[in-house]
């Protein structure tokens, strides 16, 4: 008879990250960045900055800069001009790994889940920089290897309880649903404890109901974590309900920058939206 | 049909994590071990051993290596033939420089001088993708192949340009040279394949195993997950040639008992190419498979004629079976592009769920 | 001190020392390239069709050239022996096609080069099995190639130019023209340019993707059969040209998978570099370094170049 | 944990008691499981008691005293069959609540049974009760098991189980738990132990009040009739505030000592039931109708061969199964096809199903489909009828090993003496009859006699074996205006048997013929509609289809053909039908908590359909009021088809054989 002791506890009130900010306080800075590719300029000029704690949005009509944005933020791209500080420290050239190591984490657009892999694996996949067990142990499996493995399997645990995908949990995230797919994506980036959460477009080709139940993820990680999180979105209507504050880009210019309310409300925007069918 | 999985549940992530979760896979996979280190050596005649199962042995352990590389982290090799000659060349080398140390650790630690060659020929992996990378590891298979020849010192100068394999014993019995039997022989290539078959599996299913596979599927999201490109693709390929070279060096101590160059051409590395397509990339399993597809089909098409009790030349066999070989490869990418251990997982699942279809 | 002069200074003091020799390297290293030109233009043929990354090239190299040498000897006119060993490289076009491609499209790329590592296996068997192992002397004369040699006076020495030689370059120059203008002035040569740009686009303009794909098989015979002839009229016809035929990837490396004159310039330079680093630096390394002198510099190229000669600076995206 | 416990020696009467009890004979032996965080989280019985104690000081620290009733909302889940005995150990009573009941319901209950504390599952259960906030004049505190999404809830009134342990093992520390052993062991027999409200098919709940006599003997009884011991495994999975729920998964625990798993989430019940392969399996007939639905339909999807095996070895299981499980004697030739078809179909069909491990498997609440229950005798399943009811702790009658049939309902359990009444009502006396209800006396008296005996409200008769037969309802037991005898249930139950029919209300009291509603089986007809290429959009469309109608009038049909054949029942055959627009759903009121149908709430809501039944027309067009899972009102309209059916003249057993 098999009697383990019961382990778990879904303490994730407990789990706000820790990175020496206070909650309000700047965690990413940019000033002035400029990106362009051989000519074409796709960011001009963007400065804005993303507080602690809080859900920002960075909304823009199709080709507005968004993603290459979030790009420039987490490393892979290097702006021409511009200056960007993360939890206090500018930053200089780098690879996106070492955003990674720093604290950033993020969803893509079209799904880049790790195709091969299941659920678990692909959440296990996010908590790669949590694990440090060298090679030697990883090649004896009963070890520190194998603790370390299971301890942060109680973790990934915790989101798949989270995100309510234990029925999906060992499926391969080929055989998902799309809307199953960007939930395990949002799993996996949670998964890295990141302090700062990219979303590039999140709620992109889903239907309502899959909507609402990604918005309603997305502001408990908020809650729950107190992940900061900057999203990219192109539908206006979702991110003026979720985000605390909204920058807009168009044509890689930023027109608009602030609370829900008043980005709505500027003339900017609108004609940006009804000038840019989508 | 055979799975009875209800009642078998987890009580603790180790046990649900376990490499064989299913009783029935433990039971199988136990029958199997019993079936390879007791019913074999007793039974076996020394044809059956030494041409069938050392060689077999042997080439899924190279297969394993390079399905590390190209199964599980995605980058293709054509240069195991060469890395199997590194492990040879350095194993000879150093029971000519260390007569007395245990033959065995000569041939894991030769393992060790592939890997550095395999991480230095994998250093261009960090730029270079796909067939370019093709073009790489081939310069390594042509370049090495070059230093097998050239340099007189890998070979001790011989006349020949061969290594011949000293005899060599462990607790008072012959293990390596021409007057060790079969059977040990066969004994501890086993013993090697199934440690270091089991340490793969535990290096695969870890943090590690994980990072190549985040670099294979997708390299973009595995970087921003935090993976270092650099140091999961050296490590692949240091793991990788480590398996080659001590494969390599196996089957010159283990099994031919001398060898030129010619036993590590580029037609090796194709060999283990095709067991790794064909068994299934990214499947341990499937490495197996590859390799008894591979190795023991000439010897079972050479036997057909016998059987049959018709006279072919040796020539003409040899073509026939050249062009079987070549048509079943193509029937079989055909059939299933995804492996033997495809086929096999298919199966497995089609029994778990018997009677149903899915 | 001694080393580094070997390298650096003493190799340039021969070349200008001899220059009558050094130029016939150049010859010497300009026919090896064609050759290698040829077999790429093979490659390339079927990889941008198709981008099928046709590991058979160098065996369908042999195979013609046997064809073509095996018919002969049956007692068959010269030119007629030529037009069947054609006739066998369509029928081999469209049994690919049929029983390969047909089957495989959509696969990965490494299982369509797989399969064409599986097809090579099965041509050696086959035309060993039917033309038996031995190497074969090409049939030059009866084809009418030219044979002897000119020697010209250069230089304060003699180079040395086999009529062979020069019939070769010639005739894989009018090869390439003609591939040229058969891709740029006939419907299934735009056909195939379509294809290779997009296949959905070409499906839509009512081209069928079999077709395309035995026709650039086709083509690719051809490239092979008279590859095969050049080479077999220089050294005989025989299985070993098939890791000859392996040196066609560096080749593609530094032209570019995609590109005709890519795969011409890269064979010359390959055959170039091969001939005068063998000839003057490879005495030092004992020897023997043209079997991986033409890898080792595609690796060093690719470190600097991924995209190859002709290509684009690749933008990833995410 | 036993240093400080033994304090009394005498035999256990309570369930606190038994679980110190368990705590020292079955230490580590496993009390409980949950899947949760991807694994079978487990606990001892030393454990349990450990957090059971904790939990209950913890209580008692905020302020829970002796009497008081305490609520328990949620599903199958450690945390709240704990609180049973956490409560239970103050000398307090639990009072489980549907989960799925509405607010309004939830208020009543709540009022009626004087509740001050309610332990919640969830967010969403603590919701619910804070939503009816000041209504709840008694509630003191409020008690949550997960506490997703409730870290910002104003905690005054608001605690975690785990916060409440945590108060009680500060307690302990401090302390020790002399005084709560104490407290347990002064509980007796005769008190009162748990409060269940019967859902009831009409007017409002009534709460049961059973003491720890009537539970403890009943399960003492269920578990000897069975042989359960410590060994026994089982799934949780049914609601909390069913009485059955409360005597298998936690009486009969208790007492046996064996081990209960509550599954993952509702998603996950089948792959987790899979998982435990429990060794005792009760379920009522709707869950065995949906596994068998689902085998068959997916068997239309495999291999040709491979169904032809499956039917062969089938066939051959309806032949000797049933006689090989009843141990009679079966010739060598069909024992051995026997044993191939369990290595090939039973045994992987057992797999499947998580009964592998089966030793006993009860089905009771409704009548089981013959067919369905012979299919599941015959894989060698040991699968037995039996009947029960709140009031009785369960058992009254149970089929014992060995005379199982699928009309009756078997013999009367251990301790239980039966009666019919003059009226064909079945009635009874045991150790497990309830106090009574509680706050209602009056409807106290009409159940309960003075000297013990219970209306069931159910007429029925006991067979020349011994055996009890259920007809109907007694009050639903009516007459055709003919004067024949009308049984509703009864004929519902023939046509429930059928897979494409999910649920049937018959009609005929007081008319001149016997008419019926039905509802078609999503899954099934789904299914049936799939394979041969009929198309439709909504459940309305495919329940009005001409095809589907045809397929019904065959199974009523087949009814009437059947009930020609009976004595008492030949008179109701079914003249006309038809199929509703909707599926009949809880949430709409037209069934019950526990899914059995609400006769006269359904027969006000479609009263113009039964009209139309009657009048002879043949279609009629109606609006009906729906509720959608989110709460949302909406109408939906349609124009329902009216069909007639041939009935049969009375015919003997004799002809039976002609068909």
């Amino acid at each position: 008879m098999n009697v383990a002791t019961p382990q778990g506890e879904a303490s994730l009130g407990a789990r706000i990250v820790d990175d020496g900010i206070e909650p309000g306080a700047e965690l990413l800075k940019v000033e002035n960045v400029s990106l362009s590719f051989g000519g074409v300029k796709a960011i001009q000029d963007i400065s804005f900055d993303v507080k602690k704690g809080e859900i920002r949005a960075i909304i823009g009509p199709n080709g507005a800069g968004k993603t290459s944005m979030l790009n420039v933020i987490n490393g892979f791209y290097h702006p021409q001009e511009g200056t960007i500080t993360f939890r206090g420290n500018v930053r200089t050239k780098m690879r996106p790994y070492m955003a990674a190591s720093q604290g950033i984490s993020r969803t893509f657009q079209n799904v880049a889940l790790f195709t091969g892999m299941s659920t678990l694996d692909n959440i296990m996949a996010g908590r790669q920089l949590k694990m440090h067990k060298n090679f030697f142990w990883q090649m004896w499996r009963y070890g520190p290897a194998f603790n370390e493995e299971v301890e942060h399997r109680l973790e990934v645990e915790k989101i798949i309880d989270f995100l309510e995908i234990q029925s999906i949990r060992k499926t391969p995230v080929g055989q998902l649903p799309y809307g199953l797919q960007k939930r395990v994506e949002l799993g996996r980036a949670l998964a890295a404890e990141p302090s700062l959460l990219l979303l590039d477009e999140p709620m992109a080709g889903m239907n309502l109901e899959e909507k609402e139940d990604m918005s309603r993820f997305i502001i408990d990680v908020n809650q729950q974590f107190g992940t900061t999180i900057a999203l990219i979105e192109h539908d206006m209507g979702v991110v003026m309900d979720l985000a605390d504050r909204v920058v807009v880009l168009d044509y890689g210019k930023k027109i608009a920058d602030g609370f829900p309310a008043e980005v709505q409300a500027s003339q900017e925007v609108i004609d940006a939206y009804l000038g840019v069918p989508h | 049909m055979f799975y009875r999985e209800a009642g078998q549940f987890k009580t603790s992530y180790k046990a649900d994590q376990a490499v064989f979760p299913i009783l029935q896979d433990r039971l199988a996979i136990a029958a199997f071990l019993a079936i390879a280190f007791i019913v074999i050596p007793y039974f076996g005649n020394d044809f059956f051993i030494n041409s069938m199962m050392i060689p077999f042995l042997i080439f899924s352990l190279a297969a394993i290596g390079l399905n590390i590389l190209t199964g599980y982290t995605g980058q293709i090799s054509l240069g195991t033939g060469a890395f199997m000659g590194v492990g040879a060349y350095a194993c000879y080398k150093m029971t000519s420089i260390f007569p007395d140390v245990n033959i065995i650790i000569l041939i894991i630690g030769s393992g060790f001088f592939s890997a550095i060659v395999g991480m230095i020929f994998g250093l261009p992996s960090l730029r270079i993708k796909g067939f370019y990378l093709v073009v790489t590891t081939l310069a390594a298979q042509f370049f090495l192949e070059w230093c097998f020849i050239t340099i007189g010192w890998l070979y001790n100068y011989n006349d020949s340009g061969a290594i011949e394999v000293p005899q060599r014993e462990m607790f008072g019995i012959i293990i390596t040279g021409a007057s060790a039997s079969p059977v040990t022989r066969y004994l501890v290539v086993l013993s090697i394949v199934v440690v270091m078959t089991w340490v793969a599996s535990n290096i695969i299913r870890g943090r590690i195993g994980r990072a190549w596979m985040m670099i294979r599927d997708m390299d973009i999201a595995a970087e921003l997950m935090g993976v270092r490109p650099l140091q999961a693709k050296i490590s692949a390929f240091a793991v990788s040639s480590f398996y080659a070279g001590v494969a390599g060096a196996m089957m010159v101590f283990l099994w031919l008992g001398a060898a030129e160059v010619e036993s590590f051409d580029v037609n090796h590395s194709f060999l283990i190419l095709f067991m790794v397509v064909l068994g299934g990339l990214g499947s341990l399993l499937g490495s197996f498979m590859g390799a008894a597809f591979i190795t023991l089909l000439p010897i079972i098409l050479g036997a057909i004629p016998g059987i049959l009790g018709v006279d072919i030349n040796a020539a003409t066999l040899e073509h026939v079976k050249f062009m079987i070989i070549g048509a079943l490869i193509i029937f079989f990418l055909i059939m299933e592009p995804h492996g033997l251990a495809r086929l096999w997982a298919i199966g497995k699942q089609k029994l778990r769920v018997w009677p149903f279809p899915y | 001190m001694d080393l580094l002069y070997n390298i650096f200074v003493d190799p340039f003091v021969q070349m200008a020392g001899t220059p009558d020799f050094f130029l016939q390297v150049l010859w010497e290293g300009f026919v090896t390239g064609t050759l290698y030109s040829l077999i790429a233009l093979g490659f390339v043929l079927i990889f941008k069709a198709s981008g099928v990354f046709n590991f058979a090239q160098g065996i369908m190299v042999v195979f013609a050239a046997l064809s073509l040498v095996g018919f002969h000897a049956l007692g068959v006119p010269a030119y007629l022996a030529l037009f069947l060993a054609l006739a066998v490289m369509a029928a081999l076009a469209w049994t690919v096609e049929r029983v390969i491609l047909r089957k495989l499209v959509n696969q990965p790329e490494i299982i369509l080069f797989m399969a064409t590592i599986g097809l090579s296996y099965f041509l050696i068997g086959l035309g060993e099995f039917i033309f038996g192992g031995e190497p074969k002397p090409m049939i030059t004369e009866e084809l009418g190639l030219p044979t002897g040699s000119t020697v010209v006076d250069v230089a304060g020495g003699i180079v040395i130019l086999q009529h062979i030689d020069i019939a070769a370059a010639l005739i894989a120059a009018v090869l390439v023209l003609g591939l040229a203008i058969f891709f740029s002035k006939t419907r299934i040569g735009r056909a195939l340019r379509a294809v290779a740009d997009d296949h959905q686009a070409a499906l839509s303009v009512g081209i069928s993707l079999n077709q395309i794909w035995a026709i650039v098989w086709f083509a690719a015979g051809i490239v092979a059969l008279a590859t095969g002839i050049m080479w077999g009229a220089r050294s005989d016809v025989s299985f070993a040209l098939q890791i000859v035929a392996l040196k066609a990837l560096p080749v593609l490396i530094l032209g570019g998978f995609t590109s005709v004159p890519g795969a011409i310039i890269g064979g010359l330079i390959i055959g170039f570099g091969e001939k005068i680093f063998e000839v003057y630096w490879g005495g030092l390394l004992g020897g023997g370094v043209e079997g991986w002198f033409a890898y080792v510099l595609a690796l060093i190229f690719l470190l600097f170049r991924p995209q190859g000669l002709f290509g684009e600076k690749i933008i990833e995206r995410v | 944990m036993s240093s400080n416990s033994a304090v009394k020696e005498s035999a256990p009467e309570t369930f606190p008691q038994y679980l110190n009890f368990n705590a020292r004979r079955f230490a580590d032996r496993p009390a409980m499981r949950h899947k949760d965080f991807g694994i079978w989280q487990s606990w001892t019985w030393s454990q349990m008691q450990d957090e059971i104690r904790a939990y209950s000081i913890g209580l008692s620290e905020l302020g829970l005293k002796s009497g008081e009733k305490v609520a328990i909302v949620g599903q199958n889940r450690p945390g709240l069959y704990w609180t049973f005995c956490a409560v239970q150990a103050l000398g307090c009573v639990p009072v489980p609540v549907y989960a799925d009941s509405v607010a309004e319901e939830m208020v009543y209950v709540l009022n009626h049974a004087e509740i001050t504390f309610v332990v919640a599952q969830d967010q969403e259960q603590v919701d619910k009760i804070l939503s009816m906030g000041d209504e709840l004049t008694m509630l003191r505190h409020v008690i949550y098991d997960e506490p997703r999404g409730l870290r910002d809830y104003d905690h005054t009134k608001l605690h975690s189980i785990k916060q409440v342990q945590q108060l009680g093992r500060d307690v302990i520390a401090k302390d020790g738990d002399g005084e709560w052993l104490k407290l347990v062991d002064r509980a007796k027999s005769d008190d009162l132990a748990v409060m269940l409200y019967t859902s009831g098919t009409t007017g409002k709940p009534k709460g049961v009040m059973l003491s720890y006599r009537n539970l403890v003997e009943s399960a003492r009884n269920a578990n000897s009739f069975d042989n359960f011991d410590e060994h026994e495994e089982i799934i949780a999975y049914l609601p909390l505030a069913w009485v059955g729920d409360h005597v298998f998964s936690y009486a009969q625990s208790y007492l046996a000592g064996y081990c209960v798993c509550c599954p993952e989430s509702p998603e996950t019940a089948d792959e987790d039931r899979r998982e435990i392969a429990p060794s005792y399996f009760f379920a009522p007939p709707r869950v065995f109708e949906v596994m068998l639905t689902s085998i068959l339909v997916r068997m239309e999807d495999a291999g040709k061969l491979k169904k032809k095996m499956f039917d062969y070895y089938m066939a051959h299981a309806r032949k000797v199964g049933e006689r090989i499980l009843n141990g009679e004697s079966v010739g060598f030739w069909d024992r051995l096809q026997y044993r191939i078809g369990e290595f090939l179909v039973y045994g992987p069909l057992k797999n499947r199903m998580g009964l592998t491990r089966m030793k006993v498997g009860y089905t009771a609440g409704e009548a089981i489909g013959p067919e369905i229950f012979r299919f599941y005798r015959s894989l060698g399943l040991n699968l037995k009828q039996l009947y029960g009811q709140t009031e009785a702790s369960v058992y009254i009658t149970a089929q014992p090993d060995g005379e199982i049939s699928a009309d009756t309902v078997g013999k009367p359990s251990p301790g239980v003496e039966i009666e019919i009444a003059e009226s064909g009502e079945v009635m009874y006396r045991s150790p497990g009859v309830f106090q009574g209800y509680f706050k209602n006396d009056e409807a106290t008296k009409e159940t309960k006699t003075k000297d013990g005996w219970v209306h069931t409200g159910d007429a029925g008769f006991i067979d020349t074996d011994g055996h009890l037969r259920i007809i109907d309802r007694a009050k639903d037991v009516g007459k055709l205006s003919g004067g024949g005898m009308f049984a509703p249930k009864y004929i519902e139950n023939r046509l429930k048997f059928f897979p494409n029919i999910k649920e049937a209300v018959a009609f005929g009291d007081g008319r001149d013929f016997c008419a019926v509603f039905i509802n078609i089986d999503l899954t099934a007809v789904g299914n049936w509609a799939e394979r041969n290429n009929i198309s439709y959009a909504s459940y309305q469309e495919l329940a009005q289809h001409p095809e589907v109608y045809k397929t019904m009038k065959e199974h009523v049909e087949q009814v009437n053909r059947d009930l020609s054949t009976e004595d008492m029942m030949a008179g109701s055959q079914i003249s006309r039908f038809l199929v509703l627009h909707k599926e009949l759903d809880a949430d709409d009121g037209e069934l019950t908590r526990t899914q059995k149908v609400r006769r006269s709430f359904i027969a006000e809501r479609y009263g113009e359909l039964i009209e139309a039944l009657y009048d002879g027309s043949n279609e009629k067009y109606v609006e009906t009021e729906v509720i959608f899972e989110d709460g949302r009102k909406g109408v939906i309209s349609a124009t329902i088809v009216i069909s007639d059916v041939p009935t049969f003249d009375q015919t003997g057993p004799m002809k039976e054989a002609a068909e």
